[in-house]
């Protein structure tokens, strides 16, 4: 029950990290692989608050997200906004040029060495019930995904918003002749990605760690996540990270000498059969 | 006794449970100029994607010059003479005219995964490439980039590229779809001067062109053939007449 | 630029002539500056340009020129281009640094053919010693570190013990050392578990641990954001409370990283050779220099051992009247033995590889600080790993 | 009808022939010997990493496959030349032929893997593959000696006449030769009906099943093929620097690629050798001016390349040309 639950957490956190990802990668159709430099960004800011400030971390949470959402807004408003058209690999050359670049930045201002991270009481430690040990963090965690997810699915299915979001994607020039503003969209899509990867790399200061290389360690994981679970749907990455949380977690447990393989091979199997993703939209051909 | 070029035998087509394709059982004779009609919707396209093999039928069988060819795929049916061309191009943008059906014929004669010498040491299919075009009228295009020509010239790439493949049976896809008039008649008669051993089945929208050119008629309704015949039967179906009605032709 | 130049030049310079005094010493440094090892670069630099500082850039006499290359982490064709690019374009008289194993091993070869010393400052496998004969190791081995513990573990009454190491070389090389140690003084390994190297979350092999129930777990993880993750773990599943105590090898518990494991590392039982809080006067006066120069860092082993290998370049220089050719030099430096601030040190006569002692330490508050406070000690302890 | 047929057959019977300007650029190497004779493991560290290069272009520049995972196939070569070196099988062109083979063996049983679905499974895919490769790797440290890497490597001189020495000499002419050698063999591959199909598969895969091309055979061969020049290239790697460890099959070195090739221009052969020259150089020079925080200056590079030189290094080149063309009064 336990490993359950573990694997659970473990996937939430996955989502977490990944799911602004499967914002602008699936929403925007735009690559940035500079995801985790704003999920670092949202890190730093985080530890920053709490260790120099004294801000309680709860507090530090928005303020991180906040603080990576304007970040994103000024590169979107300056660099990005000119290569939703260019090719995919462009794209891909361009945001890792920004993850040099925020490796570098956060290697001068905050060092090499990891930050340090210390919870508030009341998320430490864990309770126990009968057969199942339930870490509070962990249980935090799974808490907030759910309602990120919920708060996004409603976000772009069910609001005004997500229709024309979804409108400006598909068709952008269609949507600005029935009177979108196309670009407003863009902006304040993009900066939600951004917020939600600020906050997915806040929360996982805990379990991750920080230092400058997060950018590249954990770009596998956000890549997995997303791909798996069909880009730009958020039940999809919810669900994918979920698998693969589960699973990771009790290959673990109970096949450590596999490990590390399990992750791996459940992706490639997973994609095999459903090459477009979990809930992927089937490509028309 | 007369022969088939190609032919469905209660072909059924289910999408989860929409039946796009419902028992089509049609028969196109060897050198005929048949074509299909229908209204929009009717399934045309579905049709032409089993008959080619792109989509695999639920039920039912396509044979081609009398073989079964239902489990073959797309490749493979060329191969036997079946070749096509498609309602919205699909073409090489960054290959010049003759680069594009030069590696057609590279296909057809089967030197197309050679790899050690160059395209132009195989001179017999550059020839026939560069000769097709000329039937075409297109040789002075021959080294343009495909992405460089007007639509209409387009358009006759589509049918060069199937030509290409010396098919005995070729299936045109709106072959004038979106061509401007101006350009359309240039077409018109370069399809009409296909030679007679070239079985045709034609989709076409255009009833004028479908009465000039198809000796053979058969109409697509909701997925089944609603009826078959000559222009002149056609004309005066009254079943046909019924489902045109309200799309304003004259026929 | 350098422009083209006939080869016999090239060779000319290379050739070991006797250095003069008065021309200055080339010290070439390959280290991991950026990337993910950036830390241990930083460090090492921090120590030898501490040294150099305190001695006015001059090393028996002679004036010193560092030149550090960046070889990013793991990527030892990279470490071997800035080696043979340190010997051949800029000439320097001795190679220096190499954060990591697989960077040692690549730049040997360089060494050995060139004829030039290189003293390895952290890389710790056993056997980097043994791959040319000009190498001499001022650091530590991963055996070295890792017996003190198991030794000292049997002794003090923990006799059933899980260990738990990431999976990879260095790790499985731990795992045995502690096995072997610790199964000879006695001791019982209750389970073992090798975790994949990249491992974000700890939590199903610590409820294997809490299952298990042993007296403690060794620990032998890549230093850095896994030890943080393993005793956020430990503490959020109370295993301390459950009676199970936590051995390590030191460079887990360093004080570059110490911080970031915060108070959870309190009460974790470490051997290594230094610690901030070793108490003699050259290492109050190394720190004390170390803050002052350095005043955003903390100075660690690593540090210590830049600090050392430039140490050892100066006494070898003054034995060799300012010679730093290859034989002449590692003839020289084989005996060797000084004062660090970690405490009487030696360089092994056979096998160029250091001979210090290592302490066994706890995780403690001293000042507000987490310090490792030695509490014990195995003198003079040379690598286990070639005995 | 054969009377009408006034046509210049040239542009396609002679695409293949060699250009004054390829032939210059083959002098490059020949010059760098003599002018950079003190960075010649850098320069042949370039002449592999091109090579390699090279084949992720023939998969993702011609036939359109994309791949994060490329390095399974380099490290996979490298570690079996590094093995056979290890284990007293030290000649160099062996060490290469078996590296091609096994690594190709690899590349076209993975190819029906990363053949089924689109790009972003297909990088996935590719990155799995990689991912396994590298933990199998790591685990089966008594062969591959883990992280600490491949010992033990005797490399015998190359055609049992050049020692490999110090100065790399031998390693440089050994690199750029091997990889001009299979650089020309791609060349050819190219120019032929193959090659033209593949571009055809890239520029519009819907129609080739209609033209009779089996497209998956087509892109699984040459998806072997790429795997084998990977192979080879690794090996290179192995060979020159005398040893292997696990970094040859990370992810870090299948991205580097990727973006190495984006920046020269992919789809065309130069763009791979001249994206890789561009990337390293640079890569060598800002780490030796700022050896901590050089990659803030690489980024900002790539950043502005991607902004203001959208078509790579190749792209801005053909610019010049075009330019140049122009002032020249020239037609193409």
């Amino acid at each position: 029950m336990t490993v359950i639950f573990d694997g659970i957490a473990s996937g939430m956190l996955l989502f977490l990290i990944s799911v602004g990802l499967s914002v602008t990668l699936g929403l925007m159709n735009f690559v940035n692989l500079a995801h985790g430099a704003f999920a670092m960004l949202g890190g730093y800011v985080c530890v920053t608050l709490l260790n120099r400030a004294g801000v309680p971390f709860l507090a530090s949470l928005p303020v991180a997200a906040l603080a990576t959402a304007l970040a994103g807004v000024v590169l979107e408003r300056t660099l990005y906004r000119r290569l939703y058209a260019a090719t995919h690999l462009d794209q891909v050359l361009f945001s890792i040029g920004l993850v040099f670049m925020s490796i570098a930045g956060a290697h001068y201002f905050f060092g090499a060495q990891q930050q340090p991270m210390v919870l508030p009481e009341f998320l430490q430690g864990q309770f126990n019930l009968p057969g199942l040990d339930i870490g509070i963090y962990r249980l935090f965690l799974v808490v907030l995904s759910l309602a990120i997810a919920y708060g996004l699915n409603r976000l772009v299915r069910g609001t005004r918003f997500g229709a024309q979001l979804r409108a400006a994607v598909d068709n952008p020039r269609a949507a600005r002749g029935v009177g979108i503003n196309v670009e407003r969209i863009f902006t304040l899509t993009f900066a939600l990605g951004t917020a939600l990867a600020g906050l997915g790399g806040a929360l996982g200061v805990e379990m991750l760690g920080l230092d400058p290389s997060f950018p590249v360690k954990y770009i596998v994981y956000f890549l997995i996540v997303v791909a798996v679970g069909g880009s730009g749907n958020i039940m999809g990455s919810l669900v994918a990270s979920l698998i693969l949380g589960v699973v990771d977690v009790a290959g673990k447990y109970y096949v450590p000498q596999i490990g590390a393989f399990v992750i791996y091979a459940v992706m490639v199997v997973m994609l095999i059969v459903r090459p477009q993703g979990l809930f992927g939209r089937r490509a028309a051909r | 006794m007369t022969t088939y070029a190609l032919q469905t035998r209660n072909l059924v087509k289910k999408f989860g449970g929409f039946v796009a394709t419902n028992d089509v059982s049609l028969n196109v004779e060897a050198g005929a100029r048949h074509a299909l009609i229908g209204p929009n919707g009717a399934g045309k396209t579905t049709l032409i994607n089993l008959l080619t093999g792109f989509l695999e039928p639920t039920s039912g069988d396509v044979i081609l010059n009398g073989e079964p060819v239902t489990h073959l795929a797309q490749h493979q049916r060329v191969k036997r003479g079946l070749a096509r061309t498609f309602q919205i191009n699909r073409l090489f943008a960054d290959l010049t005219v003759l680069e594009s059906v030069t590696m057609a014929v590279n296909e057809r004669i089967g030197i197309g995964a050679r790899f050690w010498r160059p395209i132009g040491a195989y001179a017999e299919a550059v020839d026939e490439a560069a000769q097709l075009l000329a039937t075409l009228r297109l040789l002075d295009l021959a080294h343009e980039k495909t992405r460089n020509l007007a639509y209409g010239k387009q358009r006759l790439i589509e049918i060069a590229l199937a030509l290409a493949m010396k098919p005995r049976v070729l299936l045109l896809d709106e072959p004038a779809a979106g061509v401007p008039t101006s350009e359309s008649r240039e077409l018109f008669e370069t399809i009409a001067a296909l030679p007679r051993d070239v079985t045709i089945l034609l989709i076409e929208h255009d009833m004028d062109l479908v009465f000039r050119f198809a000796d053979q008629i058969s109409v697509l309704v909701s997925g089944a053939l609603l009826t078959g015949g000559t222009p002149d039967e056609i004309a005066v179906n009254p079943k046909v007449k019924e489902v045109y009605l309200g799309e304003a032709i004259s026929v | 630029m350098a422009f083209r130049k006939s080869v016999v030049a090239i060779v000319a310079a290379l050739a070991a002539i006797p250095a003069l005094a008065a021309e200055p010493l080339k010290v070439g440094m390959v280290l991991p500056m950026s990337g993910p090892f950036a830390a241990y670069g930083k460090q090492i630099e921090n120590g030898a340009r501490l040294y150099l500082k305190q001695n006015n850039d001059t090393l028996a006499g002679r004036k010193v020129e560092l030149i550090i290359k960046d070889d990013t982490g793991v990527a030892p064709e990279i470490s071997k281009r800035a080696a043979q690019e340190l010997v051949v374009k800029d000439k320097v008289d001795i190679l220096a640094g190499f954060g990591l194993t697989p960077s040692a091993f690549a730049a040997a070869p360089v060494s050995k053919e060139a004829k030039k010393p290189m003293i390895v400052m952290n890389a710790a496998a056993s056997a980097v010693t043994t791959k040319s004969d000009y190498i001499l190791r001022v650091s530590h081995t991963l055996p070295q570190i890792t017996a003190p513990v198991a030794e000292w573990a049997a002794k003090n009454k923990i006799r059933k013990v899980y260990t738990l190491v990431a999976d990879y070389g260095p790790g499985q090389d731990a795992e045995a050392q502690f096995k072997k140690t610790f199964t000879a003084a006695g001791g019982e390994i209750v389970g073992e578990v090798r975790t994949p190297v990249k491992n974000p979350d700890f939590a199903p092999f610590l409820q294997k641990i809490k299952d298990v129930k042993p007296d403690a777990v060794f620990l032998f993880v890549p230093p850095g954001e896994q030890t943080v993750a393993f005793m956020k773990g430990f503490a959020e599943r109370d295993l301390a409370k459950a009676g199970i105590r936590v051995i390590a090898t030191g460079d887990l518990t360093e004080e570059d990283i110490l911080d970031a494991v915060g108070d959870n590392a309190l009460g974790i039982v470490n051997s290594l050779q230094y610690s901030e809080v070793h108490d003699s006067p050259e290492n109050k006066a190394y720190v004390q220099a170390y803050y002052k120069a350095y005043p955003k860092d903390r100075p660690n082993y690593m540090s210590v051992s830049g600090y050392d290998g430039m140490q050892l370049i100066a006494k070898t220089l003054e034995k060799t009247g300012g010679d730093a050719s290859g034989d002449k030099f590692v003839a020289a430096a084989k005996g060797m033995s000084w004062v660090s601030p970690r405490g009487k040190i030696a360089i092994d006569a056979q096998t160029r590889d250091i001979v210090q002692t290592i302490y066994i330490r706890k995780v403690e508050k001293v000042a507000g600080k987490l310090q490792n406070v030695e509490f014990d000690k195995i003198a003079d302890l040379r690598d286990p790993g070639k005995q | 009808m054969q009377a009408t047929l006034a046509l210049d057959l040239a542009p396609i019977a002679r695409a293949d022939r060699w250009r004054p300007a390829e032939l210059a650029f083959w002098l490059i190497p020949v010059a760098a010997y003599f002018i950079f004779p003190e960075n010649l493991v850098l320069l042949t560290q370039i002449a592999i990493t091109a090579l390699f290069c090279l084949s992720l272009d023939l998969i993702l520049g011609y036939a359109g496959i994309v791949s994060l995972g490329h390095a399974a196939f380099f490290g996979l070569g490298a570690y079996a030349a590094g093995l056979l070196a290890a284990h007293g099988y030290g000649d160099p062109l062996i060490g290469l032929a078996v590296a091609a083979v096994v690594t190709a063996v690899l590349g076209y049983v993975t190819s029906f893997l990363v053949l089924r679905g689109a790009d972003l499974t297909r990088l996935m895919v590719t990155l799995g593959v990689s991912m396994m490769l590298y933990e199998i790797a790591n685990k089966l440290t008594d062969i591959t000696g883990g992280v600490d890497g491949l010992q033990g490597m005797e490399v015998l001189p190359v055609l049992g006449q050049f020692e490999f020495d110090l100065y790399g000499k031998t390693a440089y002419w050994y690199a750029v030769a091997v990889l001009f050698v299979l650089f020309w063999v791609a060349r050819k591959l190219v120019h032929s009906p193959f090659g033209l199909s593949l571009k055809g598969i890239r520029l519009n895969v819907g129609r080739m099943p209609a033209l009779g091309a089996p497209v998956n055979g087509r892109l699984s061969t040459v998806y072997t093929i790429g795997a084998a020049y990977a192979g080879i290239a690794g090996a290179l790697l192995a060979q020159t620097t005398q040893f292997v460890a696990l970094d040859v099959l990370a992810f870090n070195r299948s991205a580097e690629l990727l973006l190495i090739l984006v920046l020269g221009g992919s789809g065309s052969l130069y763009g791979a050798l001249l994206g890789t020259i561009v990337f390293m150089s640079a890569h060598h020079l800002l780490s030796d001016l700022n050896p901590q925080y050089w990659q803030f200056w690489l980024g900002a590079l790539l950043v502005v390349i991607v902004l203001f030189a959208r078509d790579g290094v190749m792209g801005g080149l053909r610019g010049v040309q075009r330019r140049l063309d122009a002032a020249f009064g020239r037609t193409k």
